[in-house]
C-alpha cells in the first residue's frame, strides 16, 4: 500500500516537475524543477530496491550535474526569459502526444501486459550496495574502467573547451569549382 | 499493486515529455535539460526491468547512463560556453552556420 | 610455272608500291611511268606464257598461304590459272599495258602523275587477284580492291569542287567516286550473302569443292545463291538499277575510263557469272539465268537508247559499254558462257581503243567533251580518227572486225534459244549501237569545223602514244578471226554451246539482218551528221523539246529519282534520328537524372542548417520507428 | 617470369605512383618508357603463350579472403591475350601522341594513363569476379579525371554522365555477380568467386535468365548498346584526344569482353534465349547510330557514333554461337580498337591544329596534308571493312557466323557495310576533297615526326592483320572453340544445344 501511494506521489510530482522543466520560459525555473525532478526519480530507484543507484542519482545528478549547470549558467544571461520562436507547435504536440500515446498503449496492451507478469515481487530486492559492488567489479569491470576514462576525457575536454579561445572558424573558403550555369547554357545551345 | 507496466508507462510518459522538449525548444540549454529528462526516463525503465528479471544488469546500465550523462554535460557545457562567446546567444535559429 | 603465276600477279603490285612509296611526294617523274609500264608489260608476258602453258598442259593451281582459318572456315590465298582466268589475265594485262603507256602521254601535264600510276597499278593487281583467285573470298578481295581503286581513280581530281547537276550531271569527281563506291557496296552485300550461303551449305569457298557439291543442294538454296551472286555482279557490271554510277564515273581521267570502266572492272560481273557457270547452268536456277538474260537484253537496249541523244563524248562510250555488258549478260544468261567471255575479250579491246581515242580528242580539245562543239577534226587528228573509226566499226559489228563475230554469236544464241523477243531486242539494239557510235564519230571528226567558233586549237597526240595504241587496234580487227580456236580452247573448262541445226540453217540471213540494221544505223548517222555545207548538222530545237528527247537526255529521270527518293529521304531520316537521339533517348536518361537531382533539390530544405529542425525531423523519424515497432508487435 | 601477369598489372601502378616525383619536363619520356616496357612485356606474354593450349595460361592464385573465396586470381587465354596486348599498345601510342606543349599538367595525364592501363589490363586478366569488378570500377576513375580535367567546355557534364551511367550499370552487375556466388554456395556450400569454378555451376534456365539480365545491364551500358549509348557521344565529344582513343579502343571492349567471359559460359541457355532481344538491339544500334553518324557535323562525333555501330557488329558476332562469329567478334574488338583509336588520333591532330572539328570548316585537306589524308584514307577503308585490312576479317567473320542464326537479320545487319561507307565517305569527301574552302587552312602543316611515329604502327598492324590474321586468329579460335564446347555441354535446353555449334574440336577429339 505504501508502495502504491509512494509510486503515485513520485509519479505525479516527476511528471509535473519535468513538464515545468520543459515548458518554462525561465532557465532558472527549469533548472530548479529539473533538479527537483531528479530527486523524485531517485525515489523510484529506492522503491525498486536499487538503493545504490538511487544514491548515485542523488549525488551525481542532483549534486554534480546540477552544480555544473549552475556554474555554466553564470556565463549566460539567465535573468531574462528565453525568447524562442516556435515554428510548428502543433507538430510538436502531435508528435510528442503520439509518442506518449503509443508508449502507453504498448506498455499497457493486454498482450504485453500478459507477457509482463511479475515473476518475482519487487520487494524481493536484489539490489544493495554490496551486490552492486560485486557485479561492478567483476562482470562490469572493463566497462567501468572505460567509463572512468571517459569521465576523465570529458573533464579534460570540458576544461579545455571552456578555457580556450575558439573564436575562429575551422572551415576554409569554398572554391568555385565548376560554373554549372554556364555549362547548362552550352548544353542547351547544343541541343538546339 | 504496482507492476512493471506502471513503471514502463511512467517512463514512457517522462520520455515523451523530454521528447516534446527536444522538439519544441530552441534554446540549447533547454535542449540539454530535455535530454536529461529523457535519460532519466530511460533510467527508470532500466531499473524497473532489472528489478523485474531479478538481474543487476539493468541497474548497471542505468549506472553507466548516468556516467555518460555526466560526461555529456561536461563536454556539452564547454561547447555551449564557446558558442555563447561567439554568438552571444544560444538560440538555434541564430546559430545555423550549416545552412546548405 | 608457279613463279610465273606470282610474277604475273605481283608485278603490278610492285609497281604500285614503287610509285606509291618512293615517289608519292616527289614531283612528276617519268621513271615512275616507265617502270610501271614495264612491270605491267612483264605481267603481260607472264600471262601469255601462262596461257601457252595452259593450252599445252592444262590448269595450274597454287596456294600461297593461309588467310583466314576459323572454325570450319578455311580460306587460303590460292590462285588458279585455268582457261577462263588466263583469258581474263591476258585481256587485263594487255589493255593495262597499253593504258599505262598511253597514260605516260595523257597524264603528262598532271602534277599527280606518280600518284596516278600508283593507283593504276594497284588496280591491275586487284583485278588480277579477282580473276586468278581460286575461291569466292579471294574473288571478293579483288572485287573490293578494284572497287577502292576505282574510287581513288574516279576521284583522282578530287580538288574539283561540287557543281549543280545541270552543269555536270556527276556533280564532282569526288561525288561520283563516292556514288560508285556506295552503289557497289549495295551489290557487294548481295555477294557477301551469296558467300555466306555457299559456306553454310557447302562448308567451303573453294571453287572446285563448291562446284562439285552444288548439284546436291536443294533448289531453293541454289536459287538464293544464284540470285545473291548475281546481285553482286549487277553492281560491278552496272546493270539496271545500279547503273547510274558508271556514267558518272567518267569524271575520272580517260585512261581510267578505258581500263576500269570499259575493259576490265565492269566486266567482273560477267566474269563472276561465267566463273560460277556450274551454278547458273543447273536446271534449278534456269529461272535466274533467264532473268539474267532478260535483264541483260533490257540494259543493252536501255543504255543504247540513252546513248542516242547524249552530247558528252565519254558518256556516250560509257552508255555503249553498259549496252555491251547487257549483251554479255544476255549470252551468259542463255548459257553461252564461252560466247560471253569471247565478247568480253573482244569488247575490252575495241572499247579501250575507243576510250583512248576519246582521250586523244579531249587532250586535243582542252578537256572539252561536248561533241556539238567539235566536228571536222579528221584533218588534224588523222590517227585518232582511224583508231576510233576502227573501234566503232568493231562495236557496230561490221565484218570482219571483232565485234561482228562476238556480237553476232550472242544474237544467234538468243535466236537459238527460241527467245525471239530477246533476239529482236538485241538485233534492234545492234542497229542503235551502230547509229550512236557513228553519230559520235561523225560529229567529232566529220562535218563542219564547229570547234573554231569556240577558239580551240586541236593537235594530235604524241606519236608514241598512237603507236602504243596500235596493238589494241590490231586486236580489235583480228580477234574475231580466232573465234574457232578460242572456242576449242575454252570449252575445255566452260560448257560448250552449239547452235542447233535449225539455227545453223538460218545463220546466213540472221547475220545479214543484223548487218543490215547496223549498216542502216551507220548510213543514217552519216546522212545526219557527217555532211557539210547546207546539209550540215544543226541542233533541232523541236526534237530537243520533245518528251522522248527529254526522257533520254535525263537518263529516264533515274538519277533524279534516286536523289529525290533515296538520297534526300536518307539524309532527312538521319537528321530525324539524330534529333530523336537527342530529344528522346538522351533526354530520357537526362530526365531520370533530373528527377533524382530535383528530388535532392526539393528535399534539400531538410538540411537547412538549423539544428532544431533537424531535431524535429529526427523526432518524426523516431515516432515513425516506434509506430512501426508497435504495429509489428500487434501484427506479429 | 612466372608472374608475368602480376607484373603486367602492377608495373604501371608502381610506375604511376613513382611518376608523381618525376620532373615535369621528362614526364612524357618517362611515360613512354614505362608504357614501352609494359608493351614489350605484353609482347613477351604473346611469344611465350602456348598457341595450342586453349585453357587459361600464366595463372596465378592467391587467396585473399578465404571465408568468402575471394582471391587474387589471374590468367589469360586466347580471348583475352590480344586485348591485353592491344591495351598496352594503345596506351603506348596514346602517350607517344601527347603534345607536351598543348597539354598542361602533363605529369598528371601520364600518371592517370598509367593507372588506367593497370585497370584495363586488370579487367582483362582477372579470373576472380570480385577482382574483375574492382578493376572494372577502378577504370572509371582515371577516365573520369581525364575527361573532367582536360576536356572541352561541357566536360564536367560529360564526365559525370559517363561515370554515373556506367557506374549504375555495374552496380546491377555486382548484384548479379554476388547472387551467382550465393547460388554456388547454395549448391556446393563453398564460397567462391573463382570464375573457373563458376563455369562448373549448373543453373536452372529461369535463374540463368535473371542473372543474364543483371549482367547484361552492366555490360550493355559499357558496350554501349542501344538505347544506353548516349553517354558515349558526350564523353567522346568532350574528352581530350587521348581519352577518346583509350575509351573507344579499350574501355568499350570491356563490355563485349564481359559478355564473352561471363554471360556466354555461365548462362548458355539464357544466352541462346536472349538472342532475339540482343539481335534486335544490336541491329538498331548498327543502323540507327550509323545514320545518326551521317547526320553529324563534327568529325569526332561521326567517329564516336560509328564506334557504336561497330560495337553492334561485335555484339551480334558474340551471339552467333559458333566459332566463326565469336572469333570474328573478338578479332573485331581488336580491329575496332586499332582503327577507331587511329581515327580519333587523326581527328585529334586536326583539332590541335585548327581548334575545330566541324567538317564545314575544312575541305580540300587532301591537297594541303597529303600524308595525313593518306593515313586517314587507310583507316577509313579499314573502318568500312575493306578486304586485306584488319576491319574486313572481323566484320566478314561476324556476319558469316551470324548468318547461321538468322539470314534475314544478317542481311539487315550487313547493310552496315553500305551505310558505313556512306557516312565515312561523306566525311572524307567533305573534309578532304573539293577545293580548299577555308583560306586559313592553307598554312596547315602535314604530320610531324611525333604523329607519324604514333600512327605508322597502327597502319602497319591494320594492313598486317588484314593480310595475315592467322597468328591472332588461331589462339582466339582455340579458346573460342573450347568455350563453345563447354557451353554446348552445359546447355540444358535442346534448342540451346542445337544453336551452339562447336564442330571442329569435337571432331578432332573423336
Amino acid at each position: 500500500m505504501y508502495e502504491f501511494i509512494a509510486f503515485y506521489i513520485f509519479a505525479i510530482s516527476t511528471v509535473i516537475l519535468f513538464s515545468i522543466t520543459v515548458f518554462s520560459k525561465n532557465v532558472l525555473y527549469s533548472m530548479t524543477s529539473l533538479a527537483a525532478g531528479m530527486v523524485m526519480i531517485s525515489g523510484f530507484f529506492f522503491l525498486l530496491g536499487a538503493d545504490f543507484l538511487g544514491v548515485v542519482q542523488l549525488i551525481v545528478y542532483v549534486g554534480a550535474v546540477m552544480a555544473l549547470y549552475a556554474f555554466a549558467m553564470m556565463f549566460f544571461d539567465t535573468t531574462k526569459d528565453v525568447k524562442e520562436k516556435y515554428n510548428s507547435p502543433r507538430l510538436v504536440f502531435l508528435l510528442g502526444g503520439l509518442m506518449a500515446v503509443v508508449f502507453v498503449i504498448i506498455f499497457s496492451a493486454p498482450i504485453i501486459g500478459e507477457n509482463l507478469q511479475v515473476l518475482s515481487p519487487i520487494t524481493d530486492g536484489v539490489g544493495n550496495a554490496q551486490a552492486v559492488g560485486k557485479v561492478l567489479f567483476t562482470k562490469y569491470l572493463i566497462p567501468f574502467e572505460v567509463a572512468a576514462i571517459m569521465l576523465l576525457v570529458a573533464m579534460v575536454a570540458g576544461i579545455i573547451l571552456a578555457g580556450k579561445k575558439m573564436d575562429k572558424s575551422l572551415t576554409t573558403t569554398v572554391l568555385p569549382l565548376v560554373d554549372k550555369e554556364s555549362e547548362d547554357e552550352i548544353l542547351k545551345k547544343e541541343s538546339r | 499493486m504496482i507492476g512493471i507496466s506502471h513503471y514502463l508507462i511512467l517512463s514512457g510518459l517522462l520520455f515523451s515529455i523530454g521528447f516534446m522538449g527536444v522538439l519544441r525548444r530552441k534554446n540549447l540549454l533547454m535542449l540539454f535539460f530535455a535530454t536529461e529528462v529523457m535519460l532519466n526516463a530511460v533510467n527508470i525503465a532500466f531499473a524497473a526491468i532489472g528489478n523485474y528479471y531479478g538481474d543487476l544488469s539493468g541497474q548497471m546500465f542505468a549506472f553507466f547512463i548516468i556516467a555518460v550523462a555526466a560526461s555529456e554535460v561536461a563536454v556539452g557545457l564547454g561547447l555551449l560556453i564557446i558558442l555563447y562567446k561567439k554568438y552571444h546567444t544560444l538560440d538555434l535559429d541564430v546559430i545555423s552556420t550549416m545552412k546548405g | 610455272m608457279e613463279n610465273l603465276v606470282y610474277i604475273a600477279l605481283f608485278a603490278p603490285f610492285v609497281g604500285s608500291l614503287f610509285a606509291g612509296l618512293f615517289f608519292a611526294r616527289s614531283p612528276k617523274n617519268i621513271v615512275v611511268g616507265v617502270v610501271n609500264s614495264a612491270l605491267i608489260f612483264i605481267s603481260l608476258l607472264a600471262s601469255i606464257a601462262l596461257a601457252i602453258h595452259v593450252v599445252e598442259h592444262g590448269a595450274i593451281h597454287v596456294t600461297m598461304m593461309d588467310w583466314i582459318t576459323v572454325g570450319g572456315l578455311h580460306i587460303p590465298f590460292g590462285f588458279v590459272v585455268d582457261e577462263v582466268s588466263v583469258t581474263m589475265m591476258v585481256v587485263v594485262t594487255m589493255v593495262s599495258t597499253v593504258v599505262h603507256i598511253y597514260s605516260n602521254g595523257y597524264m603528262d601535264h598532271d602534277k599527280s602523275f606518280n600518284r596516278f600510276f600508283s593507283y593504276l597499278s594497284a588496280f591491275v593487281f586487284s583485278m588480277m587477284v579477282l580473276v586468278m583467285s581460286d575461291n569466292f573470298a579471294g574473288l571478293f578481295i579483288g572485287w573490293e580492291g578494284v572497287g577502292v581503286c576505282s574510287w581513288l581513280l574516279i576521284g583522282f581530281w578530287y580538288h574539283k569542287k561540287d557543281v549543280t547537276p545541270d552543269i555536270n550531271p556527276a556533280i564532282s569527281p569526288s561525288y561520283a567516286a563516292n556514288e560508285a563506291f556506295i552503289m557497289n557496296r549495295i551489290a557487294d552485300l548481295g555477294m557477301l550473302i551469296g558467300i555466306f550461303l555457299i559456306y553454310w551449305n557447302v562448308g567451303s569457298l573453294q571453287y572446285d569443292i563448291v562446284f562439285e557439291k552444288l548439284p546436291h543442294l536443294g533448289d531453293g538454296i541454289l536459287v538464293a545463291i544464284a540470285m545473291a551472286l548475281f546481285i553482286g555482279a549487277m553492281g560491278k557490271s552496272a546493270q539496271f538499277p545500279l547503273h547510274t554510277w558508271l556514267t558518272d564515273a567518267m569524271e575520272g581521267p580517260t585512261p581510267v575510263s578505258a581500263l576500269i570502266h570499259a575493259a576490265t572492272m565492269v566486266t567482273a560481273g560477267v566474269f563472276l557469272v561465267i566463273r560460277a557457270n556450274p551454278i547458273y547452268s543447273l536446271d534449278a536456277v534456269s529461272g535466274v539465268s533467264y532473268f539474267i538474260a532478260a535483264l541483260g537484253t533490257f540494259v543493252a537496249f536501255f543504255a543504247a537508247s540513252m546513248a542516242l541523244v547524249n552530247r558528252d563524248l565519254k558518256r556516250i562510250i560509257a552508255y555503249s559499254t553498259l549496252s555491251q555488258l547487257g549483251y554479255m549478260f544476255a549470252a551468259a544468261g542463255l548459257g553461252a558462257y564461252w560466247i560471253a567471255l569471247f565478247h568480253l575479250a573482244a569488247h575490252a579491246f575495241f572499247k579501250a581503243l575507243l576510250f583512248l581515242g576519246a582521250g586523244n580528242v579531249m587532250h586535243a580539245m582542252n578537256d572539252e567533251l561536248d561533241i556539238f562543239k567539235m566536228g571536222g577534226l579528221k584533218k588534224v587528228m588523222r590517227g585518232t580518227y582511224l583508231y576510233m573509226g576502227v573501234a566503232s566499226l568493231a562495236l557496230a559489228g561490221i565484218p570482219p572486225l571483232a565485234g561482228y563475230f562476238s556480237k553476232d554469236a550472242i544474237i544467234e544464241t538468243a535466236f537459238n534459244e527460241g527467245t525471239y523477243i530477246l533476239w529482236f531486242a538485241l538485233v534492234f539494239t545492234a542497229g542503235l549501237t551502230a547509229f550512236y557510235s557513228f553519230r559520235q564519230v561523225f560529229l567529232t571528226f566529220e562535218g563542219e569545223e564547229r570547234y573554231k567558233k569556240f577558239g580551240f586549237h586541236p593537235h594530235e597526240m604524241y606519236r608514241y602514244v598512237l603507236i602504243a595504241m596500235s596493238p589494241l587496234a590490231i586486236l580489235a580487227i583480228i580477234t574475231g578471226w580466232f573465234k574457232g580456236s578460242f572456242h576449242e580452247f575454252i570449252i575445255r573448262l566452260l560448257p560448250d554451246y552449239e547452235m542447233s541445226h535449225h539455227t545453223h540453217h538460218n545463220a546466213w540471213w540472221l547475220g545479214l539482218l543484223v548487218l543490215a540494221f547496223a549498216v542502216t544505223g551507220i548510213i543514217i548517222a552519216y546522212m545526219k551528221y557527217a555532211r557539210k555545207g547546207d546539209k550540215a548538222f544543226k541542233q533541232d530545237k523541236e526534237v530537243e523539246s520533245g518528251f522522248l528527247y527529254k526522257l533520254l537526255i535525263n537518263q529516264y529521270y533515274i538519277p533524279a529519282f534516286y536523289t529525290e527518293y533515296i538520297v534526300k529521304p536518307y539524309s532527312a531520316l538521319s537528321d530525324k534520328f539524330w534529333s530523336i537521339d537527342k530529344a528522346v533517348v538522351d533526354a530520357t536518361v537526362d530526365f531520370i537524372a533530373k528527377v533524382i537531382y530535383k528530388t535532392g533539390d526539393r528535399t534539400r530544405v531538410i538540411q537547412n542548417g538549423n539544428l532544431s529542425s533537424y531535431l524535429n525531423w529526427m523526432g518524426v523519424g523516431a515516432v515513425l520507428l516506434i509506430l512501426a515497432s508497435a504495429v509489428a508487435v500487434v501484427i506479429g | 617470369m612466372e608472374h608475368i601477369l602480376t607484373i603486367l598489372i602492377f608495373f604501371p601502378l608502381l610506375a604511376g605512383i613513382l611518376g608523381f616525383i618525376v620532373d615535369r619536363d621528362s614526364a612524357k619520356a618517362y611515360g613512354i618508357s614505362v608504357a614501352g616496357i609494359e608493351f614489350l612485356l605484353s609482347l613477351w606474354l604473346w611469344f611465350s603463350f602456348d598457341m595450342d593450349n586453349a585453357d587459361m595460361q600464366f595463372t596465378e592464385f592467391l587467396p585473399i579472403i578465404k571465408e568468402f573465396g575471394i582471391s587474387y586470381n589471374v590468367g589469360v587465354d586466347g580471348i583475352s591475350l590480344f586485348i591485353v596486348i592491344m591495351s598496352a599498345m594503345i596506351t603506348l601510342i596514346g602517350i607517344i601522341s601527347l603534345n607536351e606543349e598543348k597539354i598542361d599538367n602533363i605529369k598528371n595525364m601520364i600518371v592517370s594513363l598509367l593507372f588506367l592501363e593497370m585497370t584495363m589490363i586488370g579487367v582483362f586478366v582477372a579470373l576472380d569476379a570480385i577482382m574483375f569488378y574492382i578493376f572494372w570500377e577502378l577504370s572509371l576513375v582515371p577516365m573520369l579525371y581525364i575527361i573532367g580535367a582536360w576536356g572541352g567546355p561541357t566536360r564536367v557534364y560529360a564526365a559525370i554522365k559517363f561515370f554515373l551511367y556506367t557506374f549504375a550499370g555495374s552496380l546491377i552487375m555486382l548484384v548479379g555477380l554476388l547472387s551467382i556466388a550465393y547460388l554456388y554456395h547454395l549448391e556446393t556450400s563453398v564460397w567462391t568467386f573463382n570464375l573457373l569454378d563458376w563455369y562448373q555451376l549448373d543453373l536452372s534456365v529461369n535463374l540463368q535468365y535473371w542473372l543474364f539480365l543483371a549482367l547484361f545491364i552492366g555490360f550493355a551500358f559499357k558496350v554501349p548498346m542501344f538505347p544506353f549509348h548516349t553517354w558515349l557521344p558526350h564523353a567522346h565529344g568532350q574528352a581530350p584526344t587521348i581519352g577518346s582513343v583509350i575509351l573507344a579502343a579499350v574501355l568499350l571492349k570491356m563490355g563485349t569482353y564481359g559478355f564473352v567471359r561471363f554471360s556466354l559460359p555461365l548462362f548458355p541457355d539464357a544466352s541462346v534465349q536472349m538472342i532475339p532481344m540482343i539481335v534486335v538491339l544490336s541491329i538498331i544500334m548498327i543502323i540507327y547510330t550509323a545514320m545518326v553518324a551521317f547526320a553529324q557535323k563534327d568529325m569526332k562525333q561521326i567517329i564516336a557514333y560509328s564506334s557504336i555501330s561497330h560495337m553492334g557488329i561485335i555484339m551480334i558476332g558474340i551471339f552467333a554461337m559458333n566459332s566463326e562469329g565469336l572469333s570474328g567478334a573478338i578479332f573485331q574488338m581488336i580491329s575496332h580498337g586499332m582503327v577507331s583509336g587511329a581515327l580519333f588520333l587523326l581527328v585529334g591532330i586536326i583539332y590541335e591544329r585548327t581548334g575545330t572539328k566541324l567538317m564545314s570548316k575544312f575541305g580540300g585537306l587532301a591537297s594541303i596534308m597529303p600524308v595525313y589524308a593518306t593515313i586517314f584514307g587507310v583507316m577509313l577503308m579499314a573502318s568500312v571493312g575493306l578486304p586485306l585490312t584488319i576491319g574486313f576479317v572481323g566484320e566478314f567473320l561476324v556476319l558469316l557466323g551470324f548468318y547461321k542464326i538468322s539470314p534475314m537479320a544478317t542481311v539487315i545487319a550487313g547493310t552496315s557495310i553500305i551505310i558505313g561507307a556512306i557516312y565515312m565517305l561523306s566525311l572524307f569527301k567533305k573534309s578532304f576533297f573539293g577545293e580548299v574552302t577555308n583560306e586559313s587552312n592553307r598554312g596547315l602543316k602535314d604530320l610531324n615526326a611525333r604523329e607519324i611515329t604514333a600512327l605508322l604502327p597502327l597502319v602497319a598492324i591494320v594492313v598486317w592483320l588484314g593480310i595475315y590474321p592467322k597468328p591472332v586468329l588461331k589462339p582466339i579460335d582455340n579458346s573460342v572453340q573450347k568455350l563453345l564446347i563447354d557451353m554446348k555441354y552445359k546447355a540444358r535446353t535442346p534448342e540451346a544445344k542445337k544453336s551452339i555449334i562447336s564442330i571442329q574440336r569435337a571432331k578432332e577429339e573423336k
